[in-house]
């Protein structure tokens, strides 16, 4: 067919030996056309990137390399080209988006002179006819004060800048396919929608291909013309899009689209309770007060204003936010991580704020904390038991009916009793996360907080993890404050929700309020921000 | 804007360091003072003995007949308008005999610094674009055996070699003593006596500089940028030289911030197997004729001098990185 | 016995040619620059303040004295062509040269004498202030007659005139100011042969001819440089490739001066040391149990297996010292052998000594413990050491080394007497008085004064001798007190004497009469000349 | 999965060279009165027998068997170079993880401490402390500890930095853990592979810096040494190479080994870097 521009036809790439598989790629074969956006979806392992970056032949050889297949481009076999053969293919006639904006640009190189050097290698143009045209794509990628950025370094700019550098980049020379590799995964999710946005529009005036890589079916609806889904290195599903998301075929396929968390929100289950278990009045968090003894007057950024909230006896309370919203600092607040600077905490009818670490430990039981990250929030060095067992022991129970406990908790959340004995590093990141959620079970405590529990996880782990807070909730009747930045998760498990933009709460209300008749004009571009959600809200698979 | 902020940065970091500078001052002065035996029973010593009151008439004109503290406020009077005091020993003021050595030192340090820089990045880059190649091997064995060989050891094995069996190079001294050169003759006369004395202190550093740079240009060519620029379809000589070079130097940088203070240290032994005429030696012997005077003011311009270095080391960190904020 | 000596006003040019007799003539010819190496690095150049022997290497060319001496230690004229001795002892007359000028210009008269011995010598020299405390007025009754008035005889006084010992001052010159901290103490103007005209520190000492000498036609050298280097196989190399010419005083290792020696451009030489006669001694703390113990300290003379060190540390430059007085005294008779504990059965003798003492071997083999303390003059020194725990271990002494650096060691041994032996070398000097009395009088007991009684010996007996001989003009009487002092000190053995070290001076072949007196490199150097 | 630990370290064969030196020297050093009974400093021969006659590496200047100093020599050395990295490393970490852990102006006193002991240059400062405790094994342990904290106390307290502001850290606190405790139990056993890499490098520097002072004559005088053995066999290199040569050797290929597995374990500990 004439308008194919690339086809990937029975790739295979091997892993280096020491890997838990052979091969990353598996007989894959795609074809992209003109004017068309492709979207590769899979979980983590699925090989999805690396069959994207075997394309440009950018592999980090010798370990991981193409084993068998043909990768066409323009009449060419792109795995046979000799080296400045394809260096003219890369960034010329296919270019390529990477996830982190900020590590995938060089920090000590202005930001023109990275969009410059495609320019340079690939035409011929002079020095200030090349100046012209890198304003002119800053201007098409929708950035403010062209003449400004040119001469910034990446630092100086935000997330979503260093991404609309990138697609300018990407658009140079005008290629005839651009590569884009979970581009929106590290953005917010306002930014995701206006880059979202952007890839699309600039893909329809240029006319160009487009391959985007991503785990998140939010985002292929917003955007994919067709979708591939991989899983294990192989293809389990080409079709267009909205057969794809709506009358899925493969069983893995409707699995991953079940597990998406639902737009619906969740419905109050029971009466408010006489008095709050948790309430937060008027507390204040400033950061940068503390300069060294010569060190510069840092600025300060005030983290948290000012913020009051109540979470009921078995209540779960979402705190929604985009990075730097303060909810994590507010969370960081109540826990004792830090100190507040102002206002009241009062867990139980006790207060709680101003307290030192000492006065604060035997309160410890009645609060706990399941963290971000699976992997940084267990000590390596410590065996299963010892850190479930860690908060009873110090509350006094004895090491024993401690680790007794610890083998029920684990039962309790789905694991093996028998895993105690063992190391985090033998657990997928799912499996750590209950693990997390044991050892904040273990002290028996009334108010759980959730700092993103469930962000660093795939879809299909993501989906089980709520699922399972969710049930120890109602079963062991807690109170939960969740940190979340996904609307959909907090729709998921908590029936009210407060809404958090530079360190105010900016909205707050139950669930189903919130999602019907938005009050603020944050909530409401949060709302529409959600990828998506058009198709969300059309079908909702609920838990 | 950004050339004033530096200037202020710059004054501020030299204003930091006075307090450090003056502490290590204190600090030595103080251990010093725990060292048995003065400066009057050494230059008795080294007379072949001398009658009770001149060693007393010695130690009054030293000052070492007030108490500590007395002499310390005299000390730290005096340096505070840069008189470092006399040194009897040497019958001349401290300053002056400090300024004398300055020079031979800075001029083998920086011959050092320089040499050590320029060919242990160079060999560390060639390492690291040939990595795992036999040339890569080569290079890297040679900087291991660099690395691991005492100086003194380098300094002789080379006299024997160059000075001794081949006759190339002269055995010691910074110039020609019998034929007092003047000019260009000279320099390049100077220029001859330094090339073994440098190449010695070089080794160590040079092998240092050229295992960082190889780790360092690994480390970088294995980041996101990198394969940026690969995909924007850059040769290999670019990516190096525009991208990963610059990255990888910085740790380069700060570690040759680091060592200048060692390299003031090695210079101790090479200047004395070499005869070089610089403040190592001199430290080296003020400190067994317990000229406190000289031993402190070289403590002093040593720290000033490896302040100074640092705070260039520092300025040329915030020339390369933009991302170092000196508001 | 009156003692009347009057040297022949003989001519500067005479004097030379008499003494180089053995050169042929012809090869005197002017130019050349000599270099010298001098380790370690002078502190100053003011030789008035401090003896500090490497100043002395390189002021001796800068300042004459009223006297010079001949290798048998008689005067021979200086800057005084001739001087006279009453019979008292108690006056000396000099009649001083009328040509000499100073290098800056300025004439040289019987004021710069008085200045020099009254203003300097005498109060701040370190051994001029016991050398001349007797002495108690220069009179200048003309411009060039000095007369040294005298409280006592003193015999001795007559042996410290030379430009090493008593450099002659220019009045106007290091008259002014403090004469301590004075700004000539670095830039030393003297009459002598060569005039100063830079010094590198670290690196060198630069000397001029200077072309006014008042001895006609001398120097020849155009040009003398002192050079300092660290290392001392870096001085070998130095010395191997003709980059230097001279040294001595021990700055080339004594193994190197071997091989050096069998090259065919190098001489090496052990005389210029008459008037120096060092001694290599272990020193004992007397009042230290066992020590305090006279047959212990016999027994460990008897221990020290003294060729074992003169050819393994020294390498052959010295001869087995046989008491406190050197022999290089014996042609003034007041050398003759101890007590000799060289012995062929000196072990045995040793063991049986302790023995006797009461110090049984003890299960481990050994009778009691001692620290040696090393001096911190460098690697043979440590050596030495070395050899000594080795053979006293052999007579079940168990010795633990101890090194210090200097300051830290001259305290300890000289101040604080902690120490149970410590090595050392002294000077004889050119007289008994000078270089001996130090070590065994009970008015040398000083602590804080360095290189005197550390053994803390003494007896009314030998400090009659001692006593006696200072004043006694009779060369023969004197001789006889002596021989009695080393009798009697070789029994008590309060210092094991070791060895008479023969320090080898290298001087390049090129080079001849370099070493021309008992001085040697602190000699002048008026005569030496390139071939 | 990647390839575990030992493997990675092991399947290294530089690790494997320099671990077979130094458990050769290790082995040497621990049976040193066995494989040379009599005391290295006796004098058993005449001075200056050239190697592979009746001694098998020679005599020295006083007649002294230079395989037993060697053999001596690795005892002495490897102690001194062991210990005082040991104290250096104990206090270094000290300091590093109290600053780093504390933060603050705790971190502000110690990191200027650490910066003042780094402005002074350290092997004129080592020089220093010997002459002014005269020379012995124990106060060369002492000098050399004393000037190469440092560097350990920075990298200590990097690693706490980062490691305190790891989850689990949090998840000690929410559950109420002491400081104390936090920082032995939580804290310094995750700093410690850098630790121990760092480490293994400064006994190859101890190991310098010792032959360092004892060339200079400022050397433990009643222990044997290699670095001894050097500065007394300096004089006498042109005649008999080997006193200087043999030492120095054995000092290199000591050192070399030192690095070889110090490298070995920072690859083995930090595979991303290995593989780039």
């Amino acid at each position: 067919m004439s308008d194919v521009v690339l086809t990937i036809d029975n790739l295979t790439v091997a892993l280096p030996s020491w890997s838990d598989r052979r091969n990353a790629v598996e007989g894959v074969s795609l074809d992209i056309h003109r004017n068309e956006i492709l979207c590769v979806v899979g979980e983590s392992g699925s090989g999805k990137s690396v069959m994207a970056k075997s394309v440009l032949r950018l592999l980090p050889a010798p370990h991981v390399r193409v084993t068998g297949g043909r990768i066409l481009f323009e009449g060419k076999d792109l795995l046979t080209l000799s080296e400045p053969e394809i260096r003219a293919i890369r960034g010329g006639r296919i270019a390529m988006i990477f996830q982190e904006p900020m590590v995938a640009l060089n920090a000590l190189m202005k930001v023109g002179r990275q969009i410059d050097e495609v320019l340079e290698v690939h035409t011929k143009m002079r020095a200030a006819e090349r100046r012209t045209r890198v304003l002119e794509l800053l201007a098409d990628v929708h950035l403010p004060e062209p003449e400004r950025i040119i001469d910034s370094y990446p630092h100086e700019l935000s997330g979503g800048q260093r991404q609309r550098v990138m697609i300018a980049m990407a658009l140079a020379v005008e290629p005839a396919l651009i590569i884009a590799d979970e581009p929106t995964t590290a953005l917010d999710v306002t930014t995701q929608a206006q880059i979202l946005h952007l890839i699309k529009e600039l893909q329809r005036t240029h006319g160009t291909a487009v391959l985007f890589i991503t785990h998140d079916f939010g985002v292929v609806a917003e955007i994919a013309d067709r979708v591939a889904v991989m899983r294990h290195g192989e293809l389990v599903e080409l079709g267009q899009t909205s057969d794809v998301l709506n009358t899925p075929q493969a069983d893995y396929t409707k699995a991953l689209v079940a597990a998406v968390p639902s737009m619906t929100p969740r419905a109050r289950t029971s009466a408010p309770a006489s008095a709050p278990l948790l309430i937060v009045r008027n507390v204040e968090k400033t950061y940068g007060r503390h300069g060294g003894w010569f060190g510069s007057r840092g600025r300060t950024v005030k983290a948290v204003q000012k913020v009051s909230l109540d979470i009921g006896r078995g209540r779960s309370l979402a705190l929604v936010g985009e990075s730097g919203s303060g909810k994590s600092t507010l969370a960081r607040c109540i826990i004792g991580l830090e100190e507040s600077d102002g206002g009241e905490i009062i867990l139980d009818g006790e207060q709680i704020s101003g307290l030192t670490r000492n006065e604060m430990r035997t309160l410890r039981r009645h609060l706990q904390m399941v963290f971000q990250d699976p992997f940084a929030s267990l000590n390596p060095r410590h065996r299963i038991g010892d850190i479930i067992a860690l908060g009873p022991t110090i509350q006094g129970v004895s090491k024993e009916q401690a680790w007794k406990e610890a083998r029920e908790l684990l039962m309790l959340v789905g694991l093996k009793p028998e895993a105690v004995d063992r190391y985090p590093h033998e657990f997928s990141g799912g499996q750590r996360q209950r693990i997390g959620i044991a050892r904040a079970l273990a002290v028996k405590p009334k108010l759980i907080i959730a700092d993103e529990p469930v962000s660093a996880l795939d879809v299909s782990v993501q989906k089980q993890v709520l699922e399972l807070l969710d049930k120890l909730r109602r079963t062991l009747d807690l109170s939960m404050l969740f940190i979340t930045h996904d609307l959909r998760v907090a729709a998921t498990v908590c029936e009210e929700i407060a809404v958090m933009q530079h360190g105010l709460i900016v909205e707050q209300g139950s669930t189903a309020d919130i999602f019907s008749n938005p009050q603020h004009a944050y909530t409401h571009a949060l709302l529409q921000a959600v990828p998506g959600v058009a198709w969300q809200t059309r079908s909702a698979p609920s838990i | 804007m950004r050339g004033t902020a530096l200037l202020f940065y710059i004054l501020r970091r030299l204003l930091q360091t006075v307090p450090v500078v003056l502490g290590v001052v204190v600090l030595n002065f103080l251990l010093l003072q725990l060292a048995p035996g003065d400066l009057a029973t050494v230059l008795a010593g080294e007379a072949g003995g001398a009658p009770k009151e001149y060693i007393d008439l010695l130690r009054q004109r030293f000052g070492q007949d007030q108490p500590v503290i007395v002499q310390l406020y005299r000390y730290m009077a005096g340096l505070l308008t840069l008189d470092l005091g006399y040194s009897f020993r040497q019958s001349a003021p401290v300053l002056q005999l400090l300024l004398d050595r300055l020079w031979p030192t800075l001029l083998l340090m920086g011959t050092t610094f320089l040499l050590s820089l320029g060919f242990g990045v160079t060999m560390g880059l060639l390492a690291a674009l040939w990595v795992r190649t036999w040339k890569d091997h080569i290079v890297s064995v040679v900087a291991i055996i660099f690395y691991a060989t005492p100086l003194f050891w380098v300094g002789l094995m080379l006299i024997l070699l160059f000075s001794i069996k081949l006759g190339w190079f002269p055995t010691s001294g910074m110039e020609d003593v019998v034929a007092f050169n003047e000019g260009w003759d000279r320099v390049v006369d100077i220029a001859h006596h330094l090339v073994l004395p440098s190449i010695t202190l070089s080794l160590f550093y040079l092998a240092l500089y050229a295992r960082l740079m190889r780790a360092s240009m690994l480390e970088q060519r294995g980041l996101d940028y990198v394969t940026t620029a690969r995909a924007k379809g850059l040769s290999e000589r670019q990516i190096t030289i525009r991208h990963v070079l610059r990255n990888a130097l910085l740790p380069v940088v700060t570690m040759a911030g680091v060592q200048v203070g060692s390299l003031l240290g090695g210079s101790v032994i090479v200047e004395s197997v070499f005869a070089w005429p610089g403040l190592g030696q001199l430290a080296y012997q003020s400190l067994f004729a317990r000229d406190f005077n000289l031993l402190l003011g070289i403590f002093f311009l040593s720290s000033c001098l490896v302040v100074i270095v640092n705070l260039i080391v520092d300025v040329v960190y915030v020339l390369l990185d933009p991302r170092i904020r000196i508001g | 016995m009156l003692i009347i000596r009057r040297l022949a006003a003989v001519s500067a040019g005479l004097l030379a040619a008499a003494v180089l007799a053995s050169a042929p003539a012809s090869a005197q010819k002017p130019g050349g620059t000599l270099v010298q190496i001098t380790q370690p690095e002078p502190p100053n150049l003011a030789p008035y303040i401090s003896t500090s022997g490497p100043i002395g290497q390189v002021t001796a060319k800068v300042f004459d004295g009223l006297l010079e001496y001949g290798f048998d230690l008689k005067p021979v004229p200086s800057l005084a062509e001739s001087f006279e001795v009453t019979p008292d002892g108690k006056t000396i007359t000099f009649k001083l040269r009328q040509n000499a000028k100073f290098h800056d210009g300025k004439p040289f008269t019987s004021a710069d004498v008085r200045f020099t011995f009254m203003d300097v010598l005498k109060k701040v020299h370190p051994r001029g202030i016991a050398t001349f405390r007797e002495l108690t007025a220069v009179e200048t009754p003309d411009p060039y007659t000095a007369i040294f008035k005298l409280e006592k005889a003193a015999p001795y006084m007559l042996m410290a005139f030379s430009g090493y010992e008593s450099p002659v001052l220019p009045q106007h010159v290091y008259g002014s100011g403090d004469i301590k901290t004075h700004a000539n103490a670095n830039i030393p103007v003297g009459t002598g042969p060569f005039r100063f005209v830079e010094w590198r520190r670290g690196e060198f000492v630069r000397l001029d001819k200077n072309k006014d000498y008042w001895r006609a036609g001398l120097p020849y050298l155009d040009r003398i440089v002192v050079r300092f280097i660290g290392d001392s196989s870096t001085r070998t190399a130095a010395l191997e490739k003709g980059e230097a010419h001279v040294a001595g005083f021990g700055a080339i290792p004594y193994n190197d001066v071997k091989k050096l020696a069998a090259l065919p451009s190098v001489e090496v030489t052990t005389k210029g040391y008459e008037m120096v006669s060092p001694i290599v001694e272990l020193l004992l703390n007397t009042k230290h149990a066992p020590l305090d113990n006279q047959k212990v300290r016999q027994a460990l003379a008897y221990a020290i297996d003294r060729q074992f060190v003169i050819d393994n540390v020294w390498f052959g430059y010295g001869k087995p010292a046989a008491g406190p007085i050197s022999s290089n005294f014996a042609p003034s008779g007041m050398f003759e052998a101890g007590k000799d504990y060289n012995a062929a059965d000196r072990v045995a003798r040793a063991n049986a000594l302790l023995d006797e003492a009461g110090f049984p071997k003890k299960a481990d083999g050994f009778r009691f413990e001692l620290v040696h303390d090393l001096t911190p003059y460098g690697e043979e020194w440590q050596r030495f050491g070395e050899a000594v725990q080795q053979q006293l271990a052999q007579v079940g002494v168990k010795v633990t080394l101890r090194y210090e650096d200097v300051a830290k060691w001259l305290k300890r041994v000289y101040t604080d007497y902690d120490y149970d032996i410590s090595s050392n070398f002294l000077y004889n000097l050119a007289d008994p008085v000078l270089g001996v009395h130090r070590s065994f009088h009970s008015d040398r007991i000083r602590p804080g004064t360095v290189f005197v009684n550390g053994a803390r010996w003494s007896s009314p007996e030998t400090d009659k001798i001692m006593d006696q001989a200072t004043v006694e003009p009779d060369p023969a009487k004197r001789g006889a007190l002596y021989r009695e002092l080393i009798k009697q000190t070789s029994e008590a053995s309060p210092v094991i004497y070791v060895l008479e070290l023969q320090f080898p001076t290298l001087v390049n072949k090129q080079f001849k009469n370099v070493i021309t007196s008992p001085l040697g490199i602190y000699g002048n150097y008026a005569t030496a000349y390139r071939e | 999965m990647m390839k575990s630990f030992s493997q990675r370290f092991l399947h290294n064969p530089l690790v494997i060279v320099g671990l077979s030196w130094l458990t050769l020297v290790l082995l040497v050093a621990v049976l040193a009165d066995v494989l040379a009974p009599a005391n290295p400093f006796a004098i058993v021969g005449k001075p200056f027998l050239p190697p592979a006659g009746d001694f098998l590496l020679g005599t020295d200047s006083l007649g002294r068997d230079v395989l037993g100093g060697l053999i001596h020599g690795a005892r002495t050395t490897l102690l001194i170079a062991v210990l005082s990295t040991l104290a250096a490393v104990a206090f270094g970490a000290l300091v590093g993880a109290v600053a780093g852990y504390y933060g603050r102006w705790i971190d502000d006193v110690l990191m200027r401490l650490t910066e003042f002991f780094q402005t002074i240059p350290s092997f004129l400062f080592a020089l220093v402390l010997i002459a002014i405790l005269s020379p012995s094994a124990m106060n060369l342990v002492i000098a050399i500890a004393t000037v190469s904290w440092p560097p350990i106390a920075r990298v200590v307290r990097g690693e706490v930095l980062s490691v305190k502001s790891r989850e689990f850290v949090r998840a000690a606190i929410v559950a109420g853990q002491r400081d104390s405790a936090i920082l032995i139990s939580q804290v310094l056993p995750n700093t410690l592979s850098p630790l121990i890499v760092t480490g293994s490098l400064l006994v190859a520097t101890a190991i310098l810096v010792e032959s360092a002072l004892s060339f200079l004559g400022l050397g433990a005088p009643n222990q044997m040494s290699w670095g001894f053995m050097i500065g007394a066999g300096r004089s006498f290199m042109r005649e008999a190479w080997w006193l200087v040569t043999v030492p120095g050797i054995v000092i290199l290929l000591t050192v070399l080994s030192i690095n070889l597995v110090g490298e070995g374990l920072n690859d083995a500990l930090n595979p991303r870097l290995a593989d780039a």
